[in-house]
């Protein structure tokens, strides 16, 4: 064999590398600008459906349009409700029907006039009649009318504890427009937040620019609360809907911000020497199982606890999830520490028994008929808990039928009861339980509409007094475990990333921009 | 040659016609529900029928299709629903990446095609040949995304050269739009000149066995002269019509390329769509895409009769 | 056992000879999967996810701990099967419809403009939008992509079947007064059977390419269904941390489509060169 | 015509052509489609190669000219003298590739048989002719054009002004074939191989062109390897024959004493079936005219020679002897060859 003279192939090998970085450096140069940037690039992902916040519950949407229309109440950095537009938290009656509302003073809308009383009115009856959320409320109210110069006077008809809280979610948003730029569709976005819409190519970004006369609250902020400030003149939001090429961008220093990225990157963030600063945020979410309740196999209730019985929430988060650093296996809907931390029901969670559920699904009247399962892969960790979930049941006895999908069309599918069996889905863990799933609510896919659940509910609902309504949370969650309407698999941790540039960042369930400095 | 034109011309109508036709049977078909999808997880039936007749979705399908025949007539492709803007409009802000990114994917694969493709045809059946007939053939082998995944690895994330994803910042330059595209080009660029070798390569195989290649040996040309005077440049009018046809079919071909490094392109635009169910998208952009190619046909069919002597006309 | 002249001279070829031998492992592999795998594709192990090559696991684990030798074989079964079909039928539909269109001048115009117009769609682009209405299942992707190679084929019979008909032993047979339909089946098609041996190899090795991009995109097969295109498509999010995910897979998918584009190859070298233009 | 070159041995031949053989590796075995062929040309005379398909004759031509493709991997032997203008004498065989070209279209050049397909289509006549007088008398481009249209009036076409811009699909068959012959002679060449110029010509152009190759001969003085079919041609226009068959030259002689008295029984078929059946064997569009009824049988495949005489299948004077072994070529007279035991066993009776 001939001798290779390895030391002159490497200088060759670095010759060609040298003139590769070169011309490198000068396709590079294009980009390369002399100024200092002022605007940041954040890695969304997926295009939003629409910039209407109330068209649609989306949480990307929330997330675009939080920073130009403003909420009259919002969640601090603990979750509680502090006000935002309103001055003041809302004076409640003693009968805990009427909600009387103050505006801040001076507060500027992008067309240059200050916000009135009018713009707020007319903003709730939309969000009341096209945002599902509100539509909930809508049920609850009596009458909206402005009252003086800065007031809104809210009659509802019964008492509704949740509904500051409703006023205030980022996600299917209570935003506050100028009263002239309503119309369905939207065709301008004219709110009072620190950046106003710029410009919007589908699918290629979404742009927002700081709204220089944007009047902020006085206190300090914490979390969406407090003093909002425009530091980065220009947010661009790009839609990334590979969650790889999110990571990789993220890596690769193309992103500042890059949302919702797969636990398993977080190695490989750490370990990117700087370019890219993982953030990871602790009980993000839940994943969870909707249960037809209306028809099909498991309308039968005793079949659905057999199912509960047969399935190992522990296991199915591992194959979502990967690793323990990413997820909490527990019962409990709610994190400890949180006012609605509960343990009932929860010896149902987790039991993962193949002969007690084959035995429970026997006595149900199982004669073999196939549960269909309804997933997509758009977000991996849906189907990789689905595909699980499918093996446990199996050995429990059960015919499980996969039914994958694209995200679209489980939503539009999910809409018939007559479709499907099982779907799975999941949710940010809210402050406030009504928040979501939406199955607590009426008419939500599974159709769940029992007795014990309206007495639990309503006893929830009226009960205006925190305290005690921690504790008839508990009875609701023994309510879900009792009849399996829905499971609730876990709480995970949501990832993100961003780059060093990024400076004064808040991690949060809808990121947010303001605050935040480019250096 | 007029009569030559009309019957071209009247064909290229006919097969647009048809196209036509396939577009819209296709997209009306589909069983998704865009509807739902604009309006949420939660929208009721009442909200889903009211907008559905907004869109003209409830109206029997012979009757949508004389509809939007019309309209299309009339230039207008409709409105997408997801964007919330005339279909013309969203192709329209697609056209600059693909049509970018077509053409420098087309000027790479040419640059390596077109001279492999001689090499192979003048060395046939030696070494060099073989090497570059089985580079051509595992080139048609590689599924596009899996190479492009791998230059992206190498390139965008390890060397940092070029960016992971998108097609520039919103105000970028031309040079930066250009930067963005080299590795996606690079990939289509690789795939397809798989076709051109092999296409050079039979082309100028079929023209070096022609008698006036022997006509010019005889005279005594160097074999360089007789390769790219007397071969190439006969070869060349096949090799031209591929390579325009590559074009062509690169616009909205491209479609994985584009979605694995997200250019905000054509093929992005149709892919979007359909996972959308956004009707007028799919057609308007199946539609569009179908005629450039089977206009580009035509003009080749054009060029080549004021081209070639050799046509017959009339 | 005789030999047919073509196959011995194809067998002749070396490169030829490695693609069939690499074609017959595969097959051989796909056919006999559960013999050779000694996991179950299916069977999840949590605890075991992501795992390196190892002799346990010859090509390591995937994300849920599924064994990927046994997916790749199994796999096989998928991806060949599909691409077979595909081939089969799109052979079938377009050998009728070149014939028929070659054969009878009058039918020629009007089903070559519609062969044309289905040609003007990218290939990727129409399948697509095929799955997308037909929905994403096994089936449905087999016939999406027959219907984007059945116009391919039909253009080629029918540019081989103008060349035999002008041959003169057709108008021999026309003239001693046999029935068109056995013109066609007895006289015509044999004659075919090289330039068709070729499509079916070449659409075999796009189909395998083509269904593996439209999972890539998440319009092709569902993804439970382990086929090498769903393989690569799931494992991508991995592929850094555990690199087999998409290795083994695309690697299979390559030497399939390198290994039956060179038996087309060689087919084609081996063709009557005036039906060799037609290709 | 005047002077049997053979009967003047001072003259050194132009071109000395002596055991040429080729050979194509296929499938099937080795191919002889040329073997031990022999013959020379002498300055300004001309020498017909005759033959019927398949005979090797322009196998010959092209392994001269060195044009056989090289894919084909033909395998030469043998030696090819040619005298060049400087009075050298080199070997076409084997010399190198560069030293050939300064020779090809030159002082050595070629007209083919098919004049519709020998022109590039995409390149005008003129740059054609043209491309040959840059090269080899180093004019240049206008001077070349010049040259060109000088040609064009030498090989008598009108209007050559217009016709040097002209591309080749505006000529008729027939003006093309004089194109290809302006090309072969713009350099003055000394030898012109013509590989069947008129086979694929109207019988009236045909004889125009060979009357023009004449013209074109007397005036330079060259030599010409006229390669044909016809044997009625060739009565007229060669000075010497030579008779080839499946690869091997069965007679050659001086065209007189040929047509007086063939020697071989294939020459002598060849020549009973000449009257009026030639008439069909020029005709345009047939390249296999069916034109050696009279001889029974068809020519052996080259991959399966017989044994002996290769003709002796097809020939009426055959005897069991014919079939043991290839026989010699033998001296029947002046200048005379064949190849025939039954000629060879007749001659010392006849002598």
């Amino acid at each position: 064999m001939p001798m290779i003279d390895l030391s002159s192939r490497r200088t060759l090998l670095r010759h060609a590398l040298i003139g590769a970085s070169a011309v490198a450096a000068l396709l590079a140069g294009a980009t390369a600008s002399s100024q200092p940037r002022n605007h940041a690039t954040l890695a969304m992902v997926a295009e939003p459906q629409t910039l209407d916040p109330m068209a649609s519950t989306a949480d990307l949407v929330g997330t675009i349009m939080q920073h130009v229309y403003e909420t009259l109440y919002t969640f601090d950095a603990k979750w509680n409700v502090v006000p935002m537009l309103a001055e003041s938290l809302p004076k409640v009656s003693a009968d805990g029907k009427t909600y009387s509302i103050t505006l801040r003073k001076g507060v500027m809308l992008h067309s240059g006039r200050e916000l009135t009383p009018d713009d707020v009115v007319a903003s709730l009856q939309r969000w009341m009649e096209q945002s599902p959320r509100g539509k909930a409320v809508a049920k609850e109210l009596d009458s909206i009318k402005p009252k003086g110069a800065l007031g809104v006077e809210i009659v509802l008809k019964a008492p509704y504890a949740p509904l500051v809280s409703q006023l205030a979610l980022p996600s299917g948003m209570a935003a506050i427009m100028a009263k002239e730029s309503i119309a369905t569709p939207l065709a301008s976005y004219v709110g009072t937040g620190p950046y106003k819409f710029k410009e919007r190519k589908p699918d290629q970004f979404v742009l927002l620019t700081r709204f220089d006369k944007y009047s902020a609250r006085k206190e300090p902020a914490s979390g969406y609360g407090g003093k909002r400030e425009a530091a980065i003149e220009e947010l661009r939001f790009v839609p990334v809907p590979n969650a790889n090429t999110r990571v990789e961008g993220a890596l690769a220093g193309q992103y500042d911000f890059a949302d919702l990225l797969p636990v398993e990157a977080l190695s490989r963030l750490e370990k990117s020497g700087g370019k890219s600063v993982p953030i990871l945020t602790p009980s993000f979410g839940f994943p969870y199982l909707v249960l037809n309740t209306k028809e099909g196999v498991v309308a039968n209730q005793a079949l659905r606890q057999a199912i509960q019985i047969a399935i190992g929430e522990g296991e199915m988060l591992a194959a979502g999830f990967g690793d323990t650093r990413f997820f909490v296996a527990e019962g409990n809907h709610f994190p400890k520490g949180s006012p609605y931390y509960s343990t009932a029901g929860t010896d149902q969670y987790n039991q993962r028994n193949a002969n007690k559920a084959k035995a429970a699904a026997e006595k149900a009247g199982y004669k073999g008929e196939a549960v269909r399962i309804l997933t997509s892969r758009q977000y991996d960790f849906h189907y990789n808990m689905a595909l699980l979930m499918a093996e446990q049941m199996k050995r429990a006895g059960f015919k499980v039928e996969m039914n994958v999908v694209d995200w679209a069309t489980l939503v539009q599918r999910r809409n018939d009861s007559k479709l499907w069996d099982i779907y799975v889905t999941h949710s940010g863990i809210f402050p406030e339980p009504m928040l979501s799933p939406p199955q607590l609510g009426d008419g939500a896919p599974g159709w769940w509409s029992t007795p014990a659940k309206q007495a639990a509910l309503a006893a929830f609902n009226q009960e205006p007094d925190p305290a005690k309504r921690g504790a008839l949370w508990g009875k609701v969650q023994q309510v879900v475990y009792d009849e399996v309407p829905y499971i609730n698999v876990g709480k995970f941790n949501g990832l993100s990333a961003k780059s060093p540039a990024l400076e004064n960042y808040q991690a949060a369930t809808w990121p947010f921009f303001w605050n935040a400095r480019i250096k | 040659m007029r009569k030559f034109l009309l019957s071209k011309a009247l064909g290229m109508l006919a097969v647009l016609a048809i196209v036509a036709v396939i577009v819209f049977v296709l997209t009306r078909a589909a069983s998704g529900d865009p509807i739902s999808v604009l309006l949420g997880d939660q929208a009721t039936a009442e909200d889903i029928a009211r907008v559905q007749k907004v869109y003209g979705l409830d109206k029997p399908l012979p009757v949508q299709f004389a509809y939007w025949l019309r309209e299309v007539l009339h230039g207008n492709l409709g409105d997408s629903i997801f964007l919330q803007r005339p279909v013309t409009q969203a192709l329209r802000e697609r056209a600059e990446p693909t049509t970018l990114l077509a053409l420098m994917a087309v000027a790479i694969a040419a640059a390596i095609g077109i001279p492999c493709g001689i090499v192979s045809a003048v060395f046939r059946g030696r070494w060099i040949d073989q090497l570059f007939t089985g580079v051509a053939m595992l080139g048609a082998s590689i599924p596009s995304f899996w190479l492009g995944l791998v230059l992206i690895q190498i390139f965008a994330v390890s060397f940092g050269w070029f960016p992971v994803s998108g097609y520039g910042a919103p105000d970028a330059a031309l040079a930066e739009r250009v930067h963005a595209l080299v590795l996606p080009a690079a990939v289509l660029g690789l795939l397809n000149s798989a076709l051109i070798i092999r296409f050079t390569r039979a082309s100028m195989l079929d023209v070096l066995g022609e008698d006036y290649v022997r006509t010019a040996r005889s005279k005594g040309l160097a074999e360089s002269t007789v390769v790219l005077k007397h071969a190439l440049r006969n070869a060349l009018v096949p090799i031209v019509t591929v390579v325009g046809l590559t074009v062509a079919l690169m616009i909205g071909g491209a479609v994985v390329t584009e979605t694995v490094f997200g250019l905000p392109g054509v093929g992005n635009l149709v892919v979007s769509a359909v996972l959308r169910r956004d009707y007028p998208v799919i057609q308007g952009a199946l539609l569009v895409v179908a005629a450039i190619y089977v206009l580009i046909n035509f003009s080749i069919d054009l060029l080549y009769a004021v081209v070639d002597p050799r046509v017959k006309v009339g | 056992m005789k030999m047919p002249p073509m196959l011995r001279q194809l067998l002749h070829r070396r490169i030829v000879l490695v693609a069939a031998v690499v074609l017959l492992i595969i097959a051989v592999l796909a056919i006999g999967a559960p013999w050779f795998a000694s996991f179950d594709p299916n069977d999840t192990a949590v605890l075991q996810r992501l795992k390196g090559p190892s002799s346990e696991h010859l090509m390591g684990t995937d994300e849920l701990g599924r064994d990927m030798y046994a997916r790749i074989v199994h796999g096989a079964r998928y991806s060949l099967a599909i691409a077979a079909l595909t081939a089969l039928g799109s052979v079938i539909a377009g050998t009728l419809l070149g014939l028929v269109a070659g054969f009878f001048r009058r039918l020629d115009a009007p089903l070559m403009r519609v062969v044309d117009a289905m040609m003007s769609f990218p290939d990727i682009l129409l399948a697509i939008a095929l799955v997308a209405i037909l929905g994403p299942s096994l089936v449905n992707v087999v016939l999406a992509l027959v219907l984007v190679y059945t116009p391919r084929v039909a253009r080629v019979v029918r540019a081989s079947t103008l060349v035999v008909r002008e041959l003169l032993f057709v108008e021999a047979v026309r003239a001693l007064g046999v029935r068109t339909s056995r013109i066609l089946w007895r006289h015509i098609l044999p004659n075919l059977m090289s330039p068709i041996l070729v499509q079916v190899s070449f659409i075999f090795a796009y189909a395998i390419l083509a269904e593996a991009g439209l999972s890539f995109l998440g319009v092709g097969v569902p993804p439970e269904i382990p086929t090498w295109g769903t393989m690569v498509a799931g494992g991508q999010q991995y592929a850094h941390q555990a690199f087999w995910v998409v290795l083994f897979p695309g690697l299979a998918i390559i030497f399939t489509a390198l290994s039956l584009q060179m038996l087309g190859d060689g087919v084609r070298d081996l063709l009557d060169p005036k039906l060799k233009k037609a290709l | 015509m005047e002077a049997d070159p053979s009967t003047n041995p001072r003259i050194e031949p132009r071109l000395a052509v002596q055991r040429l053989s080729t050979s194509f590796p296929t499938e099937g075995g080795l191919v002889h489609a040329v073997a031990d062929v022999s013959f020379s040309i002498a300055p300004g005379k001309t020498t017909a190669l005759v033959g019927e398909s398949g005979s090797g004759k322009s196998v010959t031509s092209l392994t001269l000219m060195r044009l056989l493709a090289k894919t084909a991997n033909a395998r030469v032997s043998g030696v090819a003298r040619f005298a060049t203008r400087e009075g050298r004498s080199v070997d076409l065989l084997k010399i190198d590739e560069q030293a050939l070209r300064a020779l090809r279209g030159n002082q050595l050049s070629m007209i083919f048989q098919e004049p519709m397909t020998s022109l590039n289509p995409v390149l005008t006549v003129g740059e054609q002719i043209a491309e040959g007088v840059r090269l080899h008398k180093g004019l240049g481009r206008s001077a070349a054009l010049a040259d060109a249209k000088r040609m064009l009036d030498l090989v008598e076409i009108p209007a050559a002004d217009r016709r040097v811009h002209e591309y080749p699909h505006q000529l008729s068959g027939g003006m093309r074939q004089r194109v290809m012959i302006a090309i072969a002679m713009a350099c003055d060449p000394t030898l012109l191989i013509a590989d069947e110029p008129t086979t694929a010509l109207d019988v009236t152009i045909q004889a125009q062109i060979l009357a023009l190759m004449r013209k074109l001969q007397a005036e330079t003085g060259m030599s010409i390897l006229f390669i044909t079919h016809n044997l009625g041609v060739v009565a007229h226009h060669a000075d010497d024959v030579v008779v080839m068959y499946a690869g091997r030259v069965v007679e050659s002689a001086p065209v007189r004493p040929l047509f007086a008295a063939p020697a071989h029984p294939y020459t002598q078929g060849l020549l009973a079936c000449l009257p009026g059946r030639a008439r069909l064997a020029g005709r345009a569009g047939q390249p296999r005219p069916a034109r050696l009824f009279a001889i029974r049988g068809q020519v052996a495949s080259p991959l399966a020679p017989p044994p002996g005489c290769a003709f002796e299948p097809r020939c009426d004077l055959a005897i069991a002897a014919c079939r043991d072994a290839m026989p010699e070529l033998l001296a029947t007279g002046a200048a005379r060859e064949a190849r025939c035991i039954r000629v060879a066993a007749a001659l010392p009776e006849a002598a």
